[in-house]
């Protein structure tokens, strides 16, 4: 990856488009949650563009990625298509997991992004287990784990990181600080709020960075990450940032934060930042509508292909539950089965 | 436990008489009572004051009640409840929410190894008395990690009691029976049922005792044994079946899942002769397979058809709707299990 | 996974035929074996290395692979079982040791909320190909807190297979059918059975199908159904009963909980038509509860007799000699069920 | 309770006594374990009598305490009787927990003294409460939790600091860090091996004191437990010492460590300086010796008590389980209830 410095027009152009894509394809899902096409929990990353796509731009191609259920935006970052991202919101058959895992468990292991997990805090020792496993095979990659700042105080945090210091393992836990978790203020939830300082904790190093400057958020992310791959030292990150919906799209966001605050948060937007940025380093208005544009054609593409693609087919809901040959060890346990056994599980639905 | 001294109950939400309500109000009405009732009874949980709670069962009372006895907690189910169990053992009553039983899983080793082991481990030198409330439940896509009903697990465990309510009425009487009881107890609420409508008696003295299951509707060719929201269903289930093939069937709501009321449901077998267990859940090692095992021991001679189950597809939930509601106990599941069971299936 | 290479099996431990050895030594000679065959194979857990195993199964092991594939673990159950998920995730086949069945509650959430949701949750896209070592069981004084079986409780989990051998020859040979599988698999130990000695197969090609169980003796009066521990005592019951009383018992050992073999229990009780569940944990809504739901459905019409069941009884188990012995599934207790069931008792 | 310096020579001799007690019973107690009248798990403690008799002086008496299963020192130090320890770990009727908790689960309420815990960490949030609860009722009382070095890497741990902290709760986690858990080192277990270090990542007081020397122990105790009661600040407390005997009895404790280490350590002998102490403060040589012959009474006697007790009666199996009146609940579950619930449960035995 090319440091931001040097980084030429078209990389900080690509940028800036990859973020229109994310806050474009939220705005999107928002309506189609509305509509009723989409279901189920919803969570929405506006406001966190420049986190998501500064550390996702400093992962290597083999770099893994794991992240909680606010993942749309850290999918798209990491390349998978707006099409299978948005039909597997519409939990369908081409969904990046067929429909199975909808919003909260998107995953596309061809890219390293091994999930899009839903109960906080049971990513990190997932994660932490994946750099065990690099470490095995002697690879330099390393394994980026987002976690939320309410995510903090659970328990597989402490655990998650103290095996991953003391065992040296590359994995860097981003910190997506958003300032609440749920209704809850960093400063009611953490006896440390300023979060970073908890990995002294762990004799590990702590980085605290403005979540809305993306290029702040990428050259931080670039040596940390090095630092993994090279000297198998896990980091913490913790990225500042806001969100600006609500929790879920269930969440009016309104009972625990002020308008007032959010509409200060919105004046620090870091796609209007980065827009000014783009500006200042002499690339053309035109040039800057024209990614905007492709990035509103993208996710209007996504809808349309969600919409045309199939339902999953019902005789196999089991499907993908065992492993191929799971059948066979299955078989004798019909006589007697009560319903979801008997016509689920053994109806050909294993997946074979 | 002189320091936490019960006060005078100068109950409010007192009007006797019955008023209608959502299960939702009245589980609140419930803590409301209680909460002015003794002033050792206090909420705490994830979102239950200033967020009014997830499913807005709490909403209101940081307001009536203030932050020290509605107490809103970071993301930490293992500290939060076994800080319940601690308040517990010093003898006040700790209200516990936990968003949704899945969460309960964080938290497991606190229930199970220490709320539950208290009064016997130590001899009868302490006690436990705290509620846990949670709901379980499917629906709506929530998709595989956060569908599930453990209902059996906790029921399955001595020292721990576990009550499920299917209605307002009960929802008010169960948790107030439950925070008044000297022992853990383990309250699973339902998340489709939150919604749901019924009368609810006003008094702040009635409570619905813990270990008596409801005849919640009297038919005579066939029981249905059914708890949560399972119970709704069937209640679904029997009235169409009623009106349109003129079957009569009975549904026993057990409300409490430990102690198990047996012998209501053996009653009502004796009676019909036939049996469907349904339950939200998983069905193989689930509580329709305790029921099972209870009724074809007790009943063996009045059975005229094996006892049937129903239960959630064996999968954990997949998130497509479709899927989901190819997955799900449905009313119309329910109904041809039923058909089977009088052989009457098309 | 092509990074983790599987070596060519030179597998030393390898003469064919039997030889006699206990059920700890059988346990770490799958392991020795399937390590050596796959490299991809490693163990992690408390105390597995310099300590030797808390229970002394990985003996050895550290010295003969090293720190690498034989990893200590600080005491973070939920942290290292978490990380056993993620590097199943990326194809290797860890076998993580938790110390006693009681721990794992800590680490619930991993094993139910993670590990048995990856291949459905991701639509197949990725697998969980790990194993979980672990004992159940009581006996010795270890009191409430380290004496329970939740074995029902992973067997009722759609995504997870389960098994739970009784022998040494199936140790080795279900140990290393799971360390084989592609998907997580909960093996439950057991603390009295470790020293328990036996004949086994030395073939390390040799594996013991999941889902199958074992006619482990045969009888035509009645039938007794168990699992780990209880296959122990119901065969020495029912050597005893047939030397005293000539009644002819037959024993069923499951082998495996999830799948369940329910073909082999009903073709027994077909034979026999009086059958006796029994279980080392606490029967109420136990595995027992399953084997009586299925069997008074597969096999309504042979059963002469409802289905009987002895667990543990219903109480954290007490410290006490005394009050241990009187709460478990002993010997007498089984054969006064077996007794009850033929109409045998005095 | 009298600061240290100007302990009068009978409080110091009193202490002496209660550390040789320990000692003394706990060796009775292995020998008595070897003679199969002690079953289950039993965890000695000597070595550690410094750190346990220290922390424990320092608590009020309307203080609380809460400790894992290496417990018996605490509980004697706290002023169980003899008597009632060697009771329970006989299993009889007499002991505190009337023969149903053992070695690992002591507990006298009327001394504040509420457990006795086995699982690892598992005390840790339930002190939490108790120190929650404390604030509740407005009482200037504090609570002492006591854990091993090796459950601090126990997601337990981190989400009760951080309750405690962001609630401002009345309560001392006291690590006890005998260098292992089991067979695993400090060093190996922990990434930050200055355990008390951790203490920030919560914002509050972390120290460390040589748990060998009474009158430290003793000082920093009280200082740290008056802050919790008059301040509502929690603390950690890493006092370090070292356990003679194996994890347990079943242990032998050599496999991870080598007799010259534990020769080294004895030759710090807690017992062996409090003697230096007290004839340097001018205790006479046979006021000492009158105080260990006073111990080892105290230990005969306990013996002989629990050798005498009665074992409980097996037709109230279930007594404590559930509070009186459960009776009434639990008896509809009769009709076809498998063996345990019928004959046990049902028998009169649910300590009514
Ligand atoms: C163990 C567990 N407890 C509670 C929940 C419910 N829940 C889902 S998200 C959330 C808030 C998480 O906040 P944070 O970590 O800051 O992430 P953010 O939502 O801000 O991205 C909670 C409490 C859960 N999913 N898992
Ligand atoms: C959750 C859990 N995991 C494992 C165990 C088994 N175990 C009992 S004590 C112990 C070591 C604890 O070491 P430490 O905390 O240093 O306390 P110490 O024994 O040194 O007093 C272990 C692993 C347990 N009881 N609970
Ligand atoms: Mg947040
Ligand atoms: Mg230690």
């Amino acid at each position: 990856m090319a440091a931001t410095a040097t980084a030429p027009p078209a990389t900080t152009l690509k940028r800036f488009e990859t973020m229109s894509l994310i806050r474009l394809f939220e705005e999107e899902a928002e309506r189609q949650y509305k509509a009723a096409r989409i279901g189920g929990y919803c969570h929405l990353s506006s406001g966190q563009e420049a986190a998501t796509v500064g550390t996702v731009e400093a992962l290597a191609a083999e770099d893994l990625l794991v992240t909680g259920y606010r993942c749309h935006g850290f999918a798209l970052a990491r390349g998978v298509t707006p099409e299978a991202v948005m039909a597997e919101l519409f939990g369908r058959r081409d969904g990046c997991a067929h429909g199975r895992g909808g919003s909260m468990h998107l995953l596309d292991a061809s890219r390293g992004f091994y999930g899009g997990w839903g109960i906080v805090g049971g990513q990190l020792p997932i994660a932490t287990g994946m750099a065990l496993s690099l470490v095995r095979r002697g690879a330099s990659q390393a394994v980026l784990c987002e976690l939320g700042d309410g995510a903090i105080n659970m328990g597989a945090w402490h655990e998650s990181l103290n095996l991953a210091a003391v065992w040296h393992l590359p994995v860097v836990f981003l910190v997506i600080n958003n300032q609440y978790g749920m209704g809850t203020s960093v400063e009611r939830a953490s006896a440390e709020p300023d979060l970073y300082k908890r990995a002294t904790a762990y004799r590990i190093r702590g980085e605290q960075v403005d979540g809305d400057d993306l290029e702040a958020v990428l050259a931080i992310s670039q040596e940390l990450l090095a630092e993994a791959r090279e000297e198998r030292r896990p980091a913490v990150l913790e990225a500042l940032t806001y969100r600006y919906r609500g929790h879920s799209v269930a969440d009016a966001g309104l009972a625990y934060r002020t308008k007032e605050e959010i509409a200060e948060r919105r004046k620090r937007d870091p796609l209007e930042r980065a827009r000014r940025v783009l500006r200042e380093g002499g690339v053309a208005k035109k040039e800057i509508e024209a990614a905007e544009a492709s990035a509103a054609a993208a996710v209007a593409r996504a809808t349309e292909f969600a919409t045309a693609s199939p339902a999953p087919e019902v005789d196999r809901l089991a499907a993908g539950m065992y492993a191929p040959g799971s059948g066979e060890q299955f078989a004798r346990m019909e006589p007697g089965s009560p319903f979801g056994e008997r016509e689920l599980v053994f109806a050909g639905g294993l997946g074979e | 436990m002189s320091a936490v001294k019960a006060v005078e109950p100068e109950v409010v939400a007192a009007r006797s008489g019955v008023e209608t309500m959502t299960y939702r109000e009245a589980l609140r009405l419930a803590m409301r009572q209680e909460m002015q009732r003794d002033e050792r009874v206090f909420v705490m949980g994830e979102e239950v004051g200033v967020f009014d709670g997830s499913y807005k069962v709490t909403a209101g009372l940081l307001d009536e009640f203030g932050p020290d006895r509605v107490r809103d907690t970071p993301i930490s189910e293992e500290g939060f409840l076994g800080a319940g169990v601690g308040a517990a053992m010093l003898g006040e009553r700790p209200v516990v929410e936990i968003m949704t039983l899945n969460f309960l899983l964080v938290a497991m080793d606190q229930v199970i190894n220490h709320a539950a082991k208290i009064g016997a481990m130590f001899g009868g030198e302490v006690r436990c008395p705290m509620v846990i409330r949670t709901p379980n439940g499917a629906g709506n896509q929530l998709t595989a990690q956060h569908s599930q009903s453990f209902d059996g697990w906790f029921a399955g465990t001595p020292g721990l009691k576990v009550v499920a309510p299917a209605n307002p009425n009960d929802a008010k009487g169960l948790l107030k029976a439950a925070i008044r009881d000297d022992d853990p107890v383990l309250v699973i609420e339902n998340l489709p049922i939150y919604k749901e409508k019924g009368e609810v008696e006003l008094d702040p003295e009635l409570t619905t005792p813990i270990g008596l299951a409801a005849v919640a509707r009297e038919g005579s060719d066939l029981t249905v044994v059914a708890h949560s929201f399972a119970t709704v269903r069937a209640l679904r289930v029997a009235e169409k079946l009623a009106a349109e093939r003129g079957v009569s069937v009975e549904v026993i709501d057990l409300r409490s899942l430990r102690p198990l009321d047996v012998e209501t449901v053996a009653a009502s077998v004796a009676k019909t002769n036939r049996v469907l267990c349904v339950e939200e859940g998983w069905a193989t090692y689930g509580v329709s397979a305790e029921l099972a095992a209870r009724i074809q021991s007790a009943c063996f001679d009045d059975l005229d058809a094996p006892v049937e189950r129903v239960g959630m597809a064996e999968v954990p939930l997949p998130y497509a709707k479709e899927l989901e509601l190819a997955a799900m106990p449905t009313e119309d599941r329910i109904e041809a299990a039923i058909l089977r069971q009088l052989e009457l299936a098309a």
